[in-house]
């Protein structure tokens, strides 16, 4: 990603910015023109709390050029609790810890570490929530 | 819409062509389907291509394939819808041809991927994915299928050997084609016992990295009697041709487990042209992963949603099954040079149709479906051919 | 075939556009284009662009650009051919219309070029040279037309100041063109104090750096009168479309002085047409460097070989000219986005055939021409719109 | 240009090595598998003199990178004195020597600095031919 995307991005990596849409009243993440749920013009913004679960998980062992240091990372569908999936990695995390259906919440972290321009770029990971002790 | 067939194939075997650039290998190809056709008047040059702007630096790709091949003043262009590019360039094709606008027409899928490295290669293949907000996280194309499969196998409940007919049957039929990557079988063992690449995906659950070029010679199909030189039995008609597509981004699915653009390319070529799930001889499906092989099966009419593995399981997808899928390897044992693969999917099925698949001959083929996926399930494009 | 109209328009202003995304400036020019047309039913959209995959890591571009804007389950493909991607999209678009195989079809160019360094820009732009035998040398997009334009004067003893009339031509058109990115005409003395990008190539003889997106609605001429809403006169028929290509490097030219490419197309374009160069209103040719305008008129029947300049010295080529170009600014004042370019040069040529080009409105437009070419003349493609 | 087009190719750059078809008898470079001048089968190798003359040149400000630190330099189209043409860079000249027709010849230099891999590229570039004292 070049500064100019990271720039323009920055409010969705660090805060999972999206919106709301005005006219079906469903949660949007990334925010977008066109609100992929009934077409209409898609709504303010909204911050999403960082909360979800795992929808899907995997142990990546082949990675690509500019992940190589952190290689083998797991990468999680992260259903957030307002409705949008995003793909992330997990991080704080143990294999026997990860499984389908776990809550998870946001934090920011290093993505890679170095982009085009030599920038470090930070965005959301997730990582498990602990179950409050019962 | 004048009808249109294919007079004339060619294909470069699949494999690691250090010694060979892409615009050697494309030529190849290129060579072999006019030589077939029996012509050198062309009209246009489509090139199915994904990655040579990201690997190999070279854009401007289908002007530079043609003039090594020696067609001037012809149209060229250059196709790209990710890992579906070969199949997209055979529509547009298709249309140059079914219009009018042009009487002869060469359309090549070519993917030079062995040139870099294997991190510059993953990275390539990652641009098929949303690069901001899938790409950006660090996870790979075999990943996103992996987080596919990893939910198939928890929602549906499947056993973790449950894809393994898929591998076995590739390289089974694999074995059977000189143009293909590996002409070895594989055990049951050797899928069991493979390295991961991204859990719960291994090895033999993946298709390789490599090089390749396909091609075809499409005219109208009423001119197509002048075209056939009696190399081979005849022309082959495209008697449906349909692309649709889904969100780029696999966590933006409504259902990430069903190729909903599968389901859509194919019941518009099941339309156009009159032909059932029932009626199809043979299946080149797009089986770049297992799981795709089953989700693909599911989404075209052979199986219902979860129960695509059955198929591998019951062996119902071998040369005499009630639906022979990758015949001639797929793309697990033929190859995924990844422009290529819908060129070859279709050269394939000319060569079953025909009855010149040699060793990998089905029985009565008569009627061939392809399909060919771009991304995790964006982009699918349909064909059905027919004798 | 069937003849095929344009039914919508829309472009976002060229310029830098830091703050939106590549899927969001195609998106604005998909929008205006279908709100024109009066339609949410799409069939299919085939994206022009050169550089999305060596500048912006994000191949797959048509599904994702159709994805955010809301295109589900249409057909998507991007269409590659250098700085010719644009006008060959919109050849695609026009063959799937004229085929019977789509109703509506939307074309749309595109090109981010201002996310990444200069260095990064020039690099990409190269990749529509042979990397091997052109790029590898260190020779840059503009160094070629250099070589062209030093090697003109040469041979025809033209000078210095031969080409300064396109340039100013070019900057007083766009001045009153509120999509253009330079708005404000120049003085001979800018163009003769110009620094030297590559000699005898100066910042004014040279297009700029840009990002944009333009696009079209096409519909078949027979269905045209559903879609016209009534926000403007009439559609627009495409009367002629035609591609040729010649060899990818300049070095290997028969004659790297003519334009062999754009004599082939507009030759064939003419021929569809049934119009001659008289007939022929406007001409938006492609002027990304001054050099390329002398020899796209000369290779298009309005000059000589070596002749071309005396129409810019003559200002023969101004509104009021024997054949006025770059009406609306073109590539050196509206901007050059590479992909986007050849659809910003339709949109602008419906826009003077609808009488509705503002300021920059030449008189009694009927019929437009417009040429797109991709690389250093390696392919060139030609449309002929009529009211 | 990766490391195998670098291999692929190293007989081109090092040499000037093309062909001469069997058919036209013309040269080609670099090799190809169709002759661009008659449409048959292109012929046998065939390694030009590296002697010619500039058909045009130009003098580059704004460079691609990878070649910056050359940076300006002067790029021609050479005519080889076979006949075909190729487009490289001219080395141990001042801007005045240069103008159309002048007579150059190949030599071997760093073409730039480093390549995908790290690796240094050389081949061909073109110098005046100096002309025997008279
Ligand atoms: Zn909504
Ligand atoms: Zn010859």
């Amino acid at each position: 990603m070049s500064i100019a995307s990271l720039w323009r991005t920055r409010q969705q990596r660090y805060s999972l910015q999206g919106e709301i849409c005005p006219e079906c009243h469903q949660a949007i993440f990334p925010p977008r023109d066109v609100c992929p749920h009934c077409s209409e013009a898609a709504g303010p913004l909204h911050t999403m709390s960082g909360r979800g679960e795992v929808y899907s998980y995997t142990k990546m062992f082949n990675v690509p050029d500019g992940f190589l240091a952190q290689r083998p990372y797991t990468v999680a569908l992260v259903k957030l609790e307002e409705g949008p999936m995003v793909t992330a990695q997990l991080t704080d995390i143990t294999d026997e810890d990860v499984e389908i259906g776990m809550p998870v919440e946001m934090v920011t972290r290093k993505l890679r570490e170095e982009g085009d321009g030599g920038e470090i770029v930070y965005g959301y990971k997730f990582r498990p929530v602990l179950a409050a002790a019962d | 819409m004048r009808s249109v067939s294919i007079v004339g194939i060619g294909q470069i075997p699949v494999g690691e062509h250090w010694e060979l650039s892409v615009r050697h290998i494309a030529y190849h190809a290129i060579a072999e389907a006019l030589e077939e056709a029996g012509t050198e008047q062309v009209d246009a040059l489509f090139v199915g291509n994904m990655l040579s702007g990201s690997l190999l630096s070279q854009e401007h790709l289908a002007t530079l394939i043609a003039d090594f091949s020696g067609l001037r003043n012809v149209e060229a262009a250059k196709i790209e819808s990710a890992c579906a590019s070969g199949a997209s360039a055979l529509r547009i094709g298709h249309m140059a041809v079914a219009s009018g606008m042009h009487d002869v027409v060469v359309v090549c899928g070519v993917e030079k991927m062995t040139d870099t490295s294997g991190e510059s290669t993953t990275a390539g293949l990652a641009t098929a994915a949303d690069a901001e907000y899938e790409a950006a996280h660090g996870v790979s194309f075999v990943g996103l299928n992996a987080l596919i499969m990893q939910r198939y196998m928890y929602e549906f409940d499947v056993p973790s050997d449950a894809f393994a007919g898929f591998s076995i049957n590739a390289h089974r039929n694999g074995a059977k084609n000189a143009h293909a990557m590996f002409q070895k079988p594989i055990s049951l063992d050797a899928y069991l016992n493979a390295p991961m690449i991204a859990t719960p995906i291994n090895i033999m659950d993946s298709s390789p990295v490599c090089d390749g070029a396909a091609a075809a010679v499409l005219v109208a199909s009423e001119q197509a009697g002048t075209y056939v030189t009696g190399h081979h039995p005849g022309a082959v008609q495209i008697l449906a041709s349909a692309s649709a597509n889904d969100t780029i981004a696999l966590h933006d699915r409504k259902d990430p487990l069903f190729l909903e653009a599968a389901y859509v390319s194919s019941q518009k070529a099941y339309v156009q042209s009159g032909v059932t799930p029932a009626d199809v001889s043979f299946f080149e499906l797009h089986d770049a992963f297992t799981i795709m092989s089953a989700l693909s099966l599911e989404a075209t009419g052979y199986a219902r949603r979860g129960e695509g593995w059955h198929l591998a399981a019951d062996d119902a997808i071998g040369p005499d099954g009630k639906i022979p899928i990758s015949t001639l390897g797929g793309l697990k044992s033929r190859g995924h040079p990844v422009g290529a693969t819908g060129m070859y999917q279709v050269v394939e099925a000319v060569q079953q149709l025909r009855g010149e698949a040699g060793q990998g001959q089905i029985g009565s083929a008569s009627v061939g479906m392809t399909q060919n996926i771009g991304g995790s399930g964006a982009t699918i494009v349909t064909h059905i051919l027919g004798g």
